[in-house]
């Protein structure tokens, strides 16, 4: 299944970056095999593949972060090897890390400019923060990504993880760079934004940037990356001219198998139309507020229904699942939880009351760094792995996650495998699989696939249909409509921390218009513009 | 917007770490001047303000290794160790300000050998600092041979030493503290370096990231508590009138209480050198209100106890009862 | 000289002018070149152990020239917390282990295991010797038999309350002519020093209605806390007319103190008296400045020579020694500072060392 | 290859270098000073109380905390097994006084940090005050002894087939910690919620219990090391125990339990334990003049960790995982419908 590799016809500029046969494996498990690929000035080179395919590897290698076994790469003809991320960053070599690296202790803005400060001269003495300055230089940028003046200078610690994501992408675009590496940059992002982000990317391309864009939105690449090299366990594949190959072709090659629109397929299989008063309510909220950030939050989930939840950065989201876990405290109204009033201390009680929750910022809240895969996937509910209700059996911890390893497809070597050193794709997978096994009967899913390839997320939307269609109710929050639309039998709208909108029967919604109303709506509703017609 | 205007300002100043420890002192302070008639009085204020100074200095230093997300075990050593440097060459009649500059040398160098240790060659900096510690009270040790260093004392180490006033109340030891302040102060709030600290101390693999040195900065952090530990040593040196080679015993654990009483973090990223300061005030006050009121000494450690879960009881307080009034603020939208 | 009176002979308690040349030849045929392995144990180093060191070492070298007996000398000591001495009883059982013929030890560890292990090491041949130790208060029994379970050959040392709390007392009595207020910078509370001192102090001034001790602070046996203590109680009382430091780095502390508050030292008729206890180098100078009042020297070089001289005699010459030697003690002052300062002097000066 | 990967497996795991290292200064010792192996009983005897706050102290770091109190709690409760004993309760109840004292202690430092969210440093060293404090004002008359039991100062100097009791009763403890921390649900629990408090939270676990349980733990290690104590001093003193605090966490943390928390386990902290006061024990034996013993310690301490973390290293990088898991399962056909 050779394809004719059109760049050499179609684009001449010349190669500004040129990977050769670059190596790098781990306690003797190859992440990366002889991968090569070449960025040209002023192209948008997309990287695809499934978890663990490699991507961040040669991402981290190509920005010092790790160090290559074998192998080189030539940034504008002279072979570049940096030892740390100053040296890349010094060659002009600019990251957006995968996993959201800004520094809690610190402001939007000095985050931005950490590393390259602008400094006052006073008296002939370089040594004074010119904060002034770089807030001009920035706050263009900035509030165009909606980050307002102030929000400069609070500290990233007060941000939900949205948030975070778009600091730091206008972080990375501040840079003048000559290579500008993005890892997922969009995963979890909004439409908004990301129509934003592309037209700066675009931007950069014609100043004749090289841009090399990891995702795993096969829908975004059309229009806007030029080639896509894919890699599949750690080899590169083809370098695909975009414009003549379809999604299609490009998800074979990521699995190296004939399935036709993978991970599309879940529109024609939408959960059965459905009615939701003949189904016995497991979860309500009535008027739940959380001062200063949820306000006067009701709503009802039943029993093998999905509630989308969709709404901008800070609309209160997450905090909203934070607060029926019981992680923050509500400052007034009730939660039922099978008609029984909860009130819990703290998330523990929760899990035990039958609520799960998938947290959205993975790095920091998802994983437990150091544990093995398998210790990860069990912590939640340990009495299942474990002899005597209190002594944990490794074998049968072993076998349940082996099992999950197998469904989820999580690449690792071995399931002792410490988490942190999984790709993130992985990492997600793994979360996933806890909550599931945690045997909830309410699950709360706060961005359920970033950075999840396009195979695996059609398998996590299967095993959230199979939860609820097993009678179990899940909130799904997204900022993927499309994601969900897929999942959800009801979307609300959130903005300022209250529910601005509800969109019932999304099933009954199928035809293609209908979807993209529905689209417009939610936008519209969580952007806070009127709309012409009501709901 | 206005509201979040206020609420950001409203939030940087409730949201101060060392608000906690103010209140306190002026809650105990308050409590202590009805007690003690004699309490409220300049001359003793400067009593034991004097007697706290080269605590306050081991204390910014410490603060700025727990920012960098470190920890120093060896200042009391180094400054014991400097203590005995000034004394010695002191002895063999070199000028002051040479001594000074020798004992400065050996803090920073000291200070260095502890950032490589973390750094370079990647001890646990509880380990490396806890070894530092050994090395510099052997050293003084085997110079000492278990007698103190005597005879070296003349006016200027009577000032230096903060025996004897410059100026009124105004003492060598004040001036070296407020200007240390004041230099660290200005670093951390206002220099690049000074971001770079919390950025280490905060999250380390992003700060590399970004492209800054992570080892220089950690290194730095050490040699300014190496620095300040000597200049401590320096006042010891003439406060204490001789240097037993045990002089430097405990006043580490004494500096971390002080600083993390003003705010700064075992975890890193956080911290303040006024906090230090206040920190360290309120622990010499808690000493002086004791002996004051006259508690039999078999109860001070009790009552020294109480004071510090009073001094962090109040910090937290201040902190739940901020949360609630940003709450309230963010509420009337 | 001063040396001279001290060279007591442990034999014929006759001072060394005597022509004693015949005995010695004997003792040296009885001797005959043996060696004698001598373990030191200390509660922590310091001035006071170190010129007790000294003068053991000193009058090892006397017997040496004298007798031709050999020596090993193991000093042994944690580097803190003396109070809690529980480190000491591992240096005792390695003592034991390696065999030696003696060990002087001083102690914060609780009696009772101390006095364990000197009957274990005792019953494998080792002689153990306590310095400077409180033992007098330790043991219920004693109350009524003092060297009731002492497993020790001999306990050389000074009784803290009468040889040095009390002797400090008597002298601020008499300078004051029994008139006056007083105040004390006590070591921490529960060292054992501390209390007997303190004891003695109090049994006095009881004496003399005149007296009143108005406070009292936690000096910690340090001089910089010393100070701070003392500045804070000269505030609140700052018409005292004495401090006790119940060591000499307390007692230096405070006189620093009355500086800082501007306050006068002792002239003999107005100012502050301060008076301390140990007799080291440092405080001699400060009493000749003036600084100090006076402190009570405790002879820490005679009580080394004396821990030797008793050994000696029991081990070798077989004699039976007291269970309680105690060294002498004196006040010094302006006075007589010459002399005690000289004779310190000169036992360091010598460069003996074991 | 298997047995070669087998070691190096067995050598990253954390505490197994130093206890080679322990092995190896040992054998050096031995042959240094002949008499080392007739001291190691004593010097073990001394040990065990320390080696019990260490393992105490592990359990709290491994948490993500520090606890600086377990020294002079320690202290406190041999002053009450002491004096209860002295006062003549019988014995059962007076060493079960003393661990309670330790227990007790362990609450209240649990309390004030979980219910108040104090910081752990601070919130220790107050009660390390407060209970040094009560010790003085115990042992405030004279000093505490006077303990008549035979079965209680058997507890130390009792043997069984030569071996003093001491070390059964330290063993079979240290022996329940190690499978409290690897095999039970609690022990995970802590271990996550010393790798990442926020993850462990999210993920369901009660932070605050658990927390709270490991410095009931090292509050309770604390207070049998009391009572050992006690048994073996037949005495107590007021500063009793002041300053093992750093011992234990020194020993800890150069067993390799990190202060980062999340890594470690009791034997760990047991090897390393045993390093320190082998060491020193080894270094008197060879009669290292006190002035410069802390220099040599000192350095001999480095070289130790150093040594440990290379060895770790190596092991890490060179034990690979077992071959057959490598494989990826190939997708099947039609995984994607
Ligand atoms: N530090 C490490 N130690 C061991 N294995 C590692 C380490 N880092 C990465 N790997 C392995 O290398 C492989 C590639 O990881 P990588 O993060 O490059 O995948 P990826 O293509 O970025 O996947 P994703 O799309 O999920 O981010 C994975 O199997 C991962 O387990
Ligand atoms: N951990 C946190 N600490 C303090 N404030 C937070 C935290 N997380 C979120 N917030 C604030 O609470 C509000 C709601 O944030 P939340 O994250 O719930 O919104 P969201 O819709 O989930 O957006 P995001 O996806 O960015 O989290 C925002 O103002 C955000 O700044
Ligand atoms: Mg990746
Ligand atoms: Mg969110």
């Amino acid at each position: 299944m050779s394809f004719p590799t059109a760049l050499s016809t179609t684009r001449s500029a010349p190669i500004i970056l040129d990977i050769r046969q670059i190596s790098k494996s781990y306690q003797g498990v190859a992440a990366l095999e002889n991968a090569s690929l070449q960025v040209r000035k002023g192209e948008i080179h997309a990287v695809l593949g499934g978890n663990g395919a490699g991507k961040s590897t040669l991402i981290g290698i190509l920005s010092g972060v790790t160090q290559p076994d074998s192998g080189e790469f030539l940034l504008e003809g002279s072979a570049l090897a940096p030892r740390n991320p100053r040296d890349a960053i010094k060659s002009g070599i600019t990251t957006i890390y995968q996993e959201l690296s800004l520094v809690p202790a610190l402001t939007t803005l000095e985050n931005i400019f950490l590393g390259r400060e602008l400094i006052i001269e006073r008296a002939g003495m370089k040594v004074l923060l010119d904060r002034k300055k770089m807030k001009n230089e920035v706050i263009e940028l900035a509030q165009i990504f909606g980050i307002s003046k102030d929000e400069l200078d609070i500290p990233i610690s007060e941000f939900g993880a949205l948030k975070k994501k778009v600091i730091e992408i206008v972080k990375a675009l501040t840079f003048d760079a000559r290579i500008l590496i993005l890892d997922e940059p969009t995963s979890g992002l909004e439409e908004e934004e990301r129509l934003h982000l592309f037209d700066h990317m675009r931007n950069l391309r014609s100043r004749g940037v090289g841009l090399i864009w990891v995702t795993h939105h096969l829908d975004e690449l059309h229009g806007l990356a030029d080639v896509a090299t894919i890699f599949r366990d750690g080899r590169t594949l083809e370098s695909l001219n975009l414009e003549n190959s379809t999604v299609g072709e490009i998800t074979n090659l990521m699995f190296g198998i004939q399935s036709n629109e993978a991970g599309l397929r879940t529109k024609n299989d939408r959960l059965q139309k459905d009615d939701k008063s003949n189904r016995p309510e497991v979860l309500s909220l009535h008027a739940v507020s959380r001062a200063g950030v949820l306000r006067d939050i009701s709503f009802s989930l039943h029993a093998g229904e999905v509630i989308g939840i969709s709404g901008l950065a800070g609309a209160g989201r997450t905090e909203l699942a934070r607060v029926i876990m019981g992680i923050d405290t509500r400052t007034s109204g009730q939660i039922f939880l099978k008609g029984k009033e909860v009130n819990f201390k703290s998330s523990a009680f929760a899990y035990k009351a039958g609520i799960a929750m998938l947290p959205e910022d993975r790095k920091q809240l998802g994983i437990i760094s150091g544990l093995s895969v398998a210790e990860n996937i069990s912590i939640s509910n340990l009495s299942s792995v474990s002899r005597f209700g209190f002594i944990i059996s490794r074998k049968k911890e072993r076998e349940l996650a082996t099992k999950y390893k197998e469904i989820l497809s999580i690449r690792t070597p071995s399931v002792n495998q410490k988490i942190n050193n999984l790709s993130g794709g992985s990492q997600q997978k793994a979360i996933v699989a806890r909550c599931l096994n945690s045997k909830p009967s309410v699950l709360i899913i706060d961005e359920p696939t970033q950075g999840v390839d396009v195979a695996a997320k059609t398998e996590v939307h299967e095993l959230i249909r199979d939860f609820t269609s097993k009678g179990g109710a899940a909130i799904v929050i997204a900022s993927e409509i499309q994601e969900l639309l897929e999942l959800s039998h009801e979307i609300l709208v959130l903005r300022n921390g209250s529910i601005v909108g509800r969109i019932e029967n999304v099933q009954n919604s199928i035809e293609k218009s209908r979807v993209v109303e529905i689209k417009a709506e939610v936008l519209a509703l969580s952007a806070g513009k009127r709309l012409k017609n009501e709901i | 917007m206005a509201n979040q205007r206020f609420n950001i300002s409203m939030k940087k100043f409730l949201s101060d770490p060392i608000l906690g420890v103010i209140i306190l002192l002026l809650l105990v302070g308050g409590v202590a001047s009805f007690t003690v008639e004699v309490f409220f009085t300049l001359q003793n204020f400067t009593n034991f303000l004097s007697g706290s100074y080269f605590v306050m200095l081991l204390a910014m230093g410490m603060t700025v290794v727990l920012i960098s997300g470190g920890i120093d075990l060896s200042i009391g050593a180094v400054m014991a160790l400097c203590a005995g440097i000034v004394a010695k060459l002191a002895l063999q009649g070199m000028s002051v300000p040479l001594v000074i500059v020798c004992a400065l040398a050996v803090g920073a160098f000291v200070g260095c050998l502890n950032g490589l240790l973390v750094t370079v060659v990647g001890l646990p900096d509880f380990i490396a600092t806890l070894a530092m510690s050994a090395f510099a009270t052997g050293i003084l040790f085997i110079w000492t041979k278990g007698t103190p260093i005597v005879g070296y004392m003349d006016e200027t180490y009577k000032q230096i030493g903060g025996l004897a006033p410059i100026y009124r109340e105004v003492t060598v030891p004040m001036v070296i503290a407020i200007v240390v302040a004041f230099a660290l102060g200005a670093m951390l709030k206002k220099t690049k370096f000074g971001v770079h600290l919390f950025s280490v101390g905060s999250n380390r693999l992003a700060t590399r990231q970004s492209g800054i040195n992570v080892t220089n900065i950690r290194i730095l952090a050490y040699v300014i508590s190496g620095v300040c530990a000597a200049l401590s040593g320096i006042i010891m040196a003439g406060r204490n009138t001789t240097v037993p080679p045990d002089l430097g015993g405990g006043y580490e654990v004494l500096a971390i209480a002080a600083a993390l009483i003003g705010g700064a973090s075992l975890m890193g990223g956080r911290g303040r050198i006024l906090g230090a300061i206040l920190g360290e005030v309120v622990l010499a006050m808690t000493i002086n209100i004791i002996n004051l009121l006259g508690v039999p000494s078999s109860y001070q450690k009790i009552f020294i106890g109480g004071i510090l879960l009073l001094a962090v009881l109040v910090n937290q307080l201040v902190i739940s009862s901020r949360t609630k009034i940003l709450m309230r603020s963010t509420n009337k939208k | 000289n001063a040396i001279g009176t001290l060279k007591q002979d442990a034999l014929t308690g006759t001072s060394a002018t005597v022509d004693t040349a015949a005995t010695d030849a004997a003792i040296r045929k009885l001797v005959n070149g043996r060696t004698i392995k001598l373990g030191f144990a200390p509660p922590i180093l310091s001035e006071a152990y170190t010129i007790a060191q000294q003068g053991a070492w000193n009058q090892m070298k006397d017997y040496e020239t004298r007798y031709g007996v050999k020596w090993v000398w193991t000093e042994e000591a944690p580097l803190n917390n003396a109070h809690s001495g529980v480190e000491t009883t591992g240096f005792i059982q390695n003592y034991v282990a390696k065999k030696y013929d003696a060990v002087f030890v001083c102690s914060a560890a609780p009696a009772a295991v101390m006095q364990q292990l000197y009957k274990q090491g005792s019953a494998k041949g080792v002689e153990f010797y306590q310095f400077n130790s409180t033992e007098q208060l330790n043991q219920k029994s004693q109350a009524t038999d003092a060297t009731a379970g002492l497993s020790s050959v001999s306990n050389i040392s000074y009784d803290n309350r009468w040889q040095s709390g009390a002797l400090a007392a008597q002298y601020i009595a008499k300078e004051l002519k029994g008139k006056g207020e007083i105040i004390m910078i006590l070591g921490p509370a529960g060292s054992d020093w501390t209390k007997l001192r303190e004891q003695g102090f109090r049994a006095v001034i009881k004496k003399f209605p005149g007296l009143k001790i108005v406070g009292a602070a936690d000096g910690g046996y340090v001089r910089d806390k010393g100070l701070t203590a003392a500045a804070d109680l000269l505030t609140k009382y700052p018409k005292i007319n004495a401090i006790y430091g119940e060591n000499e780095d307390m007692a230096l502390g405070a006189s620093a103190a009355i500086d800082a508050a501007r306050l006068k030292h002792w002239d003999g008729k107005s100012g502050i008296i301060t008076i301390g206890a140990d007799g080291l180098v440092s405080g001699m100078d400060e009493i000749r400045k003036g600084n100090l009042t006076a402190t009570v020297n405790v002879g820490y070089a005679d009580m080394g020579r004396t821990m030797i001289r008793t050994m000696f005699a029991h081990k070798v010459l077989g004699m039976d020694v007291a269970k309680f030697i105690r060294v002498p003690t004196v006040i010094v002052d302006k006075s007589n500072v010459d002399i005690f300062q000289s004779q310190i002097k000169a036992e360091l000066a010598t460069k003996v060392k074991y | 290859m298997k047995f070669k990967n087998f070691f190096f497996r067995s050598v990253s795991i954390t505490g197994v270098p130093i206890f080679g290292l322990l092995i190896l200064i040992v054998a050096l010792f031995q042959f240094v000073v002949p008499i080392f192996n007739a001291t190691v009983g004593d010097y073990i005897t001394n040990l065990v109380p320390v080696l019990l706050l260490t393992v105490g102290a592990a359990i709290v770091i491994i948490g993500g905390s520090i606890d600086l109190s377990i020294g002079t709690v320690c202290g406190l409760s041999a002053g009450i097994t002491m004096w209860t004993l002295a006062s003549g309760l019988p014995t059962a109840l007076s060493i079960l006084l003393g661990v309670a004292t330790g227990t007790f202690f362990g609450l209240l430092n649990g309390f004030l940090i979980t219910k108040f969210g104090i910081n752990d440093f601070i919130a220790t060293l107050a009660t390390l005050n407060i209970s040094g404090g009560l010790l003085i004002v115990l042992s405030q008359a004279t000093e505490l002894y006077g303990a008549e039991s035979e079965f209680f100062t058997s507890l130390v100097y009792g043997s069984f087939f030569g071996i003093p009791t001491s070390f059964f009763i330290a063993g079979a403890i240290i022996l329940l910690m190690q499978f409290l921390l690897l095999k039970t649900i609690l022990g995970r629990r802590i271990f996550a919620m010393g790798n990442s408090g926020a993850a462990a939270n999210v993920a369901g676990i009660n932070v605050r219990n658990v927390k709270l349980a490991t410095f009931v733990l090292s509050g309770t290690l604390a207070g049998c090391a009391g009572v050992l104590l006690a048994s073996r001093l037949g005495g107590v003193q007021a500063f009793l125990g002041l300053g093992y605090e750093f011992t234990a966490i020194a020993g800890a943390v150069v067993g390799g339990v990190s202060l980062a928390g999340g890594r470690g386990s009791a034997a760990a902290a047991l090897a390393g334990g045993l390093f320190i006061g082998t060491l020193a024990q080894g270094l008197q034996l060879i009669g290292v003049e006190p002035i410069f013993f802390g220099i040599v310690s000192g350095l001999a301490l480095i070289i130790g960790v150093i040594f440990d973390q290379k060895i770790q290293d190596i092991g890490q990088l060179r034990s690979r995982f077992d071959s057959r898991v490598l494989a990826q399962p190939p997708r099947k056909e039609g995984d994607h419908g």
